[in-house]
């Protein structure tokens, strides 16, 4: 067809630039529907256990640390921005903002992820984490409950207060395993999209050494566009994890 | 050539690129949304809070597939597949939770 | 070799619903199918290359008759549908009636236990041996279940999810942990029949099988009692958890089996297919040997005393009397009203050969006279 | 009757044979590493051929033993243990690692962009790396059933697979996991390529209906992958960590993981199943001179089921404890799913209708698959109804059906497509005689080995028991011996297909006198497949007529019998 039939970036079995981007493009969004439903398959889990034990859930969410999540939630949103900026710079050949752009997106899914990291090391440290760990925090605090001490304060201390007295079936009683449901689902989410990030950095580190190199002419932009297209989508799945998982509870005893 | 790849993405026009200032508009509306969301749920909703933040969340989603992932391109066959993962994902909830809405479900 | 009948035996009312459905769909598919067959077959005979000459025609085809064949099978198939949802329909447990027998079943790798409400009879309805304590190995027997009676089985599973299936019933439930599930039938003929565990469970899933026996009301009723035999018939040993079983621990317990042992040395008369007797006195009269019998010779032996065992100093019965009354005072030999009932059916059921050895050769009993630890009301299931 | 139909117009001369080139797609290079690092979908299909011929094998060798050790009530040759690791291993080769892939991968890869007139694949590195992929997951499972084996079936219900397995589960289960990708792969690859690869004149409605049969293949493949890959990590994490969302200890659900499982494995038996329709369109049509009675309807119903499929995979769990209306609503959605099928089936034996019908063996494999599918999809029914699933799921009965549909369905689809296409593969002309016989074996044995299952399902004999009642021997040792005969019929092929490489006399481009683009290249096709790019003018079918879709007369078809051989040797002399 055109000019661009000579350009180096066209790959040889596709008729020209225009039919080998939009192959890209529809390529790359067809993956993200497999994200999607992969994902998906979470979601309806979580959906079908909040339904079933709400209250639990509720407590189980608001025990987890509201502020990170939120500066997480404006980090990712941020390097979505910089990432159709990137885009942009692409499109408009500038090589060094083009570079600058993706160095930030980088740095912030980076820090999201550090953040991310810390949050579960703090998790770990209050003996929230499903498991052997989470039960014996709560059958500690239970001894120490009955034995008029204080226990250490952790989730698990706070859930042993609020069922003291009360037997399984008693209304307002929180079944310590339905909480721990909850952490499992809490870091498997939590877990996949942080490896997802991590995957999306490199890619993004990718670019940059492939627009450091200058392998990114003008018309060749749609590389930096498909590696967006997942990144965006790996945001959105956050605008979905968020709430679910941390909002959930954020109000409790306020209603 | 196939008959479904007008849409326009060859060496890039003008009219692909976004213009800056559009990008910081969606970027604050989500922004936006998020921190309304988080507002909302510090005020205790109640049952009203699951519906309430994922209608956010819809928005929002649908805002970022949009303006910056180029949605409103209108390739077609580019929607519709963003389409189906939607379609097929209510598929899985609706008939999934057709089953846990309607068990009697004896508590352990 | 075994074969097998041409059709399934029919033993619920569940089956006399699903054999008509089974075989209409099987004769309208296997109608359809082999018209498709005998068109393809024809065709291929008669357009077979040269059979006509010249070129093909250009069919491309017809709407009117594709229509025809989307909506007749759709037709055809939301039919069976139907037919198929009443069935289902009447096989789950909300149209069981009411007042329904209940047992409860638990399955567990590797076997199935059954109990009876609200008696509280126990059998192992079947399994693998090699997975069991050797108490339960003696009681292996069957689902026992009256005939032409609903009965409400309840489940439940302590590991895997298993699947308690009776293949003469065309009933199947899986069985899972964590959770109770319900299903019903209502036999409707005498025999016996498999039950099959027919959800993948691990090693010996295929071991996991048993019986259920169908019987009679009256049969059952004995059963419950604990008259009949819980494994195959003259195995001996009652029903888990049956009138008789509990009046076997008595009957330990109460050190009856003591003097009232099978040998030689035997201080009172052999109990064994006592009932139903006629039984010659020392005076000489003979009374039949009824349950009424029973009990008086517990409560009062003296009463009547069997010729040749008036051997106490003035020519009564060493038997000491077991007078009806709380167990408290330990020092008189007493029995609760309840247990003279069981142990009066333990007598009644006991065949020859099954009455228990001595104690010295178990521990003793707790509760056994002497050793009062705790009231002698005989074990609760 | 509303038949559409038109004289046949006048006609050209037959096109000349293209020069068959010296350089093709199999040798323009050689050594292993061209073969490892290629990125042509020709050869990344043999390479599929290849590893799926081996897979089948294993699985066969397991369904062997699993055939054996039911000869005799109390297990003939396995212990419980061994057997039930034999099935599982049956079970996961043949799905996951033979027929998911079989047509997909090999006629897929091979033909699709051949079919709509591409040089390759849109993706053509993804396709390598599905292969390599692909292979990893096999190794994984292998090394699962080497090293000791599964022994929880291929579903893979949770608790036993979680916590009550001794066996590989998580290395088995992995091995699924990473084949799954190689399958969206794939599926992606495909949808693409036919979204944007068709060359001109290729509008939708031209394409062969092949083509349409793997596009809503692939669209399974990639909305239901994911789910099941998901689905598998849960289960992973559940066995490693000893905690998550299916323990029924700590309140989750184990029918949790059959919902998820079955919204792809349901699914997934349409994979199954779609493309071997696809070869049966080409076949049908083709040894029948006809065009295809109601393309569309043949088309369309092909993505109906992909769609609607999605819509009913809770009939697998009919009697596993979920709600009673969700029962009725799954059952009355899998009514709907049939019916696509049903108007496939009619609507081939129209075609047959007024044909001038050739039995060479890709046909007589597609008329076998027209009869076994039909039993096997009918039987689905059965098991569809609420009211009949109640006794016969997990019985027998299920394990004849799905066997009818898959292997007498699928696979025999399969076979079809190897003898259709091998020609064009290799060129090379293999045995008439030897194919035709293998195919009247495979359909006898067939019939014998599973025939007898259904008698035993009625009656109630369980799935996955390594041994059962006496009364149900008889019937065991017929469906044994049947599957003696089976096994003998598939290794045929293995033999003369073989030998045909070797001794077979050389194909013609066109052989079968066919229409599609992919017989207007020379046998076997050159690297880049077309030398310039083919303008499609008509539909695929145009049989009566005598044209193919570039327009050019097609040469006459081949007789029946041995004058083919005869005339193919005319060629190469
Ligand atoms: C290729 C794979 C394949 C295909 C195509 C099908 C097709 C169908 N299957 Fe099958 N199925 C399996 C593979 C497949 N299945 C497997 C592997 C299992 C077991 C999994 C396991 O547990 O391990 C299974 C199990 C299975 C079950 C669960 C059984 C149980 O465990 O209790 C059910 C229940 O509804 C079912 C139904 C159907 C139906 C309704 C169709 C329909 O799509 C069939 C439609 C076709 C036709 C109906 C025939 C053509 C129609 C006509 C000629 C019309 C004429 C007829 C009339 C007018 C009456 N299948
Ligand atoms: C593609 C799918 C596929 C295929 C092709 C087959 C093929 C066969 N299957 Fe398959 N089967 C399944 C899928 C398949 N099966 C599945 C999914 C299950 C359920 C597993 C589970 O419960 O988890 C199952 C279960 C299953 C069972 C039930 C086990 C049980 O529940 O206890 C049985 C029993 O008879 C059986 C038998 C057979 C037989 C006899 C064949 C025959 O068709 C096989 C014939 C093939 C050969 C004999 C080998 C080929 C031979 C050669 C290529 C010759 C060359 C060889 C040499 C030179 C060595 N299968
Ligand atoms: C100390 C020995 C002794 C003990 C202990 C004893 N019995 Fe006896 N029992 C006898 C003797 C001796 C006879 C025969 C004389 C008689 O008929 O009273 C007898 C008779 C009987 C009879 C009538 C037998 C017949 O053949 O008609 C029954 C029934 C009976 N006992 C039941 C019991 C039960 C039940 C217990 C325990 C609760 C018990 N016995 C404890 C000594 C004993
Ligand atoms: Cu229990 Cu199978
Ligand atoms: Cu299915």
């Amino acid at each position: 067809m055109s000019a661009s039939t000579h350009s180096p970036v066209l790959k040889h079995h596709f008729d020209n630039l225009e039919q080998q981007h939009s192959a890209e493009r529809l390529g790359m969004w067809m993956f993200l529907v497999t994200e999607v439903l992969f994902f998906g398959g979470l979601f309806c889990a979580y959906t079908a256990y909040r339904i079933w034990f709400p209250h639990e859930f509720e407590f189980a969410s608001s025990k987890l640390i509201l502020w990170i999540a939120v500066l997480n939630t404006a980090l990712l949103i941020t390097s979505s921005l910089t990432m159709t900026f990137a885009i942009r710079a692409a499109q408009l050949g500038q090589k060094k903002s083009l570079i600058n752009y993706l160095v930030i997106t980088f740095l912030l899914g980076a820090a999201f992820l550090g953040f991310k990291a810390f949050e579960y090391y703090t998790d770990y440290q209050e003996k929230y984490v499903p498991g052997p760990i989470f039960q014996k925090a709560y059958a500690d605090a239970q001894h120490d409950l009955t034995h008029g001490h204080h226990p250490e304060h952790s989730p698990a201390a706070e859930l042993a207060e609020h069922n003291a007295g009360k037997q399984p079936g008693d209304a307002g009683y929180l079944s310590p395993q339905r909480v721990q449901l909850f952490l499992c689902l809490y870091y498997i989410m939590t877990g996949i999209h942080g490896i997802h990030i991590l995957v999306g950095l490199g890619c993004i580190a990718w670019l940059v050494l492939e627009a450091g190199l200058n392998r990114i002419p003008r018309e060749n932009y749609s590389t930096v566009e498909v590696v967006s297209l997942y990144w965006h989508l790996v945001d959105m799945i956050w605008l979905f994890l968020m709430p679910l998982l941390y909002l959930t509870g954020a109000g409790l005893g306020k209603h | 050539m196939s008959d479904d790849s007008h849409g326009a993405d060859h060496a890039p026009t003008m009219h692909d690129i976004d213009k800056p200032s559009s990008l910081v508009v969606v970027f604050l509306i989500v922004i936006g949304l998020s921190a309304a969301n988080i507002g909302l749920s510090l005020t205790g909703l109640g049952k009203l809070a699951l519906p309430v933040q994922l209608a956010i969340g819809v928005v929002q989603a649908c805002l970022v597939a949009n303006y910056w992932m180029h949605l409103r391109r209108k390739d077609t066959v580019v929607t519709l597949t963003a389409l189906s993962s939607l379609f097929f994902m209510f598929i899985m909830f609706v008939l999934t939770l057709s089953d846990y809405l309607t068990r009697h479900y004896a508590a352990m | 070799m075994q074969t097998l009948p041409l059709l399934l035996e029919r033993a619920s009312t569940s089956a006399d619903r699903f054999e008509p459905l089974f075989w209409v769909i099987t004769f309208i598919t296997a109608g359809t199918s082999i018209a498709v067959f005998i068109a393809i077959g024809y065709f291929c005979a008669a357009y077979r290359r040269g059979a006509v000459p010249g070129p093909t025609p250009r069919i491309l085809g017809s709407h009117k008759l594709e229509l025809f064949w989307t909506i007749t099978p759709l037709i055809i198939f939301l039919g069976f549908y139907a037919w198929g949802v009443y069935i289902y329909d009447a096989a789950m447990v909300h149209s069981a009636p009411k007042d329904s027998m209940r047992v409860n079943v638990i399955g567990k790798q590797w076997m199935w236990k059954a109990q009876y409400e609200p008696g509280g009879q126990r059998v192992i309805v079947g399994g693998n041996p090699a997975n069991m304590t050797d108490d339960e190995r003696k009681s292996i027997g069957a689902l026992v279940l009256p005939v032409n009676k609903p009965v409400i089985v309840t489940f439940i599973s302590e590991d895997v999810i298993h699947d308690f299936g009776i293949p003469a019933f065309r009933s199947k439930i899986d069985v899972i942990p964590g959770r109770y599930v319900e299903t019903w039938y209502e036999p409707t003929k005498i025999g016996e029949y498999h039950v099959f565990c027919d959800q993948y469970c691990g090693t010996w899933h295929s071991l996991m099988v048993g019986k259920v026996r169908v019987v009679s009301q009256d049969d059952f009723d004995q059963f419950l009692q604990g008259l009949t035999d819980a494994q195959a018939p003259g195995t001996g040993g009652s029903v888990d958890g049956s009138p008789a079983w509990k009046g076997q621990q008595i009957f330990r317990q109460l050190q009856c089996s003591s003097c009232h042992t099978n040998n030689s040395v035997a201080k009172a008369p052999v109990l064994e297919n006592l009932y139903g007797q006629n039984v010659p006195l020392t005076n000489g009269l003979t009374v039949p040997a009824n349950r009424d019998y029973i009990r008086e010779s517990i409560v009062n032996p003296q009463a009547k005393i069997v010729q040749g065992w008036g051997r106490a100093p003035d020519g009564g019965s060493i038997m000491p009397n077991y007078r009806v009354g709380p167990t408290t005072d330990a020092s008189k030999a007493t029995i609760t009203p309840e247990d003279l009932e069981n142990v009066t059916t333990y007598i009644q059921g006991l065949k020859k050969g099954q009455t228990i050895p001595r104690n010295e050769h178990f521990p003793t009993p707790v509760n056994a006279p002497g050793n009062p630890a705790q009231p002698a009301t005989g074990s609760k299931p | 009757m509303s038949v559409i139909s038109a004289e046949p117009k006048a006609l050209g001369p037959v096109p000349p044979e293209p020069e068959t080139p010296a350089i093709n797609y199999l040798n323009n290079n050689y050594g292993i590493w061209s073969w490892l690092l290629t990125t042509d979908h020709k050869r990344i299909g043999i390479l599929y051929l290849l590893s799926l011929t081996v897979f089948f094998t294993v699985g066969g060798l397991a369904a062997g033993m699993v055939r054996l050790n039911l000869l005799s009530p109390s297990g003939a040759i396995l212990t419980e243990d061994q057997y039930n690791r034999m099935f599982t291993a049956h079970g996961v080769m043949m799905l996951f690692f033979f027929l998911i892939p079989s047509i997909p991968a090999v006629f897929g890869n091979f033909f699709i962009p051949i079919m709509i007139g591409a040089k390759d694949l849109a993706f053509p590195k993804l396709n390598l790396a599905s292969w390599y992929v692909f292979m990893l997951g096999a190794g994984f499972a292998i090394w699962a059933v080497l090293a000791g084996g599964i022994d929880t079936g291929w579903t893979l219900y949770p608790p036993y697979s979680s916590r009550y397995s001794h066996t590989n589960v998580v290395p088995g289960a992995m091995g699924a996991f990473i084949s799954g990708f190689s399958s969206i792969m794939t599926g992606l690859n495909i949808m693409v390529t036919i979204h944007k690869m068709r060359c001109p004149g290729m509008t939708w409605g031209r394409m062969p209906l092949f083509c349409w049969a793997l596009y809503a293949t692939s669209f399974i493949q990639l909305l239901g992958t994911p789910v099941v890959a998901i689905t598998l990590v849960l289960l992973m994490v559940e066995r490693t960590a000893g905690i998550g969302i299916f323990d029924p200890s700590i309140g989750g659900d184990p029918i949790l993981f059959q919902h998820l499982f079955w919204f792809y494995s349901h699914p997934a038996v349409y994979i199954m199943i779609i493309p071997g329709m696809g070869v049966v369109s080409e076949v049908l049509t083709c040894f029948s001179r006809k065009n295809i009675f109601g393309y569309k309807a043949v088309a369309w119903s092909s993505v109906g089921i992909g769609v609607v499929g999605f819509l009913v995979w809770s009939h697998h769990m009919f009697v596993a404890g979920i709600s009673y209306y969700s029962a009725l609503l799954f059952s009355l959605l899998t009514m709907f799913v049939a019916v696509p099928s049903a108007i496939k089936i009619f609507n081939w034996t129209a075609t047959l209708y007024r044909g001038s019908i050739t039995f060479q063996a890709p046909m007589l494999f597609t008329l076998a698959f027209l009869v076994l599918f039909t039993v096997g999809g009918v039987t689905g029914l059965f098991l569809a109804v609420l009211g009949t699933d109640i006794h016969l799921h997990d019985t027998y009965f299920v394990v004849a059906h799905f066997h009818f549909v898959m292997v007498g369905g699928m696979v025999l689809a399969y076979m079809a497509g190897v003898h259709y296409w091998w020609p064009k593969m290799t060129g090379r002309m293999y045995s008439d005689f030897w194919s035709k016989a293998s195919a009247v074996v495979i359909f006898v044995g067939f019939f014998l080995t599973f025939v007898p299952q259904f008698v035993v399902g009625y009656h109630g004999m369980p799935r996955r028991y390594p041994n059962y009642p006496a009364e149900f021997q008889i019937y065991n040792i017929l469906s044994t011996a049947g599957a003696s005969i089976l096994g003998l019929g598939y290794f045929m092929p293995s033999v003369y297909l073989t030998l045909s490489l070797f001794f077979g006399p050389k194909a013609t481009a066109n052989p079968w006198s066919a229409t599609g683009l992919e017989w207007s290249i020379p046998s076997p096709p050159t690297q880049f497949n077309f030398d310039h790019v083919p303008v499609v003018v008509c539909g695929p079918y145009e049989y009566s007529i005598g044209v193919d879709q570039l327009g050019r007369t097609l040469p006459e078809p081949p007789e029946d019998g041995a004058s083919l051989v005869k005339k193919e040797t005319d060629v190469v002399g």
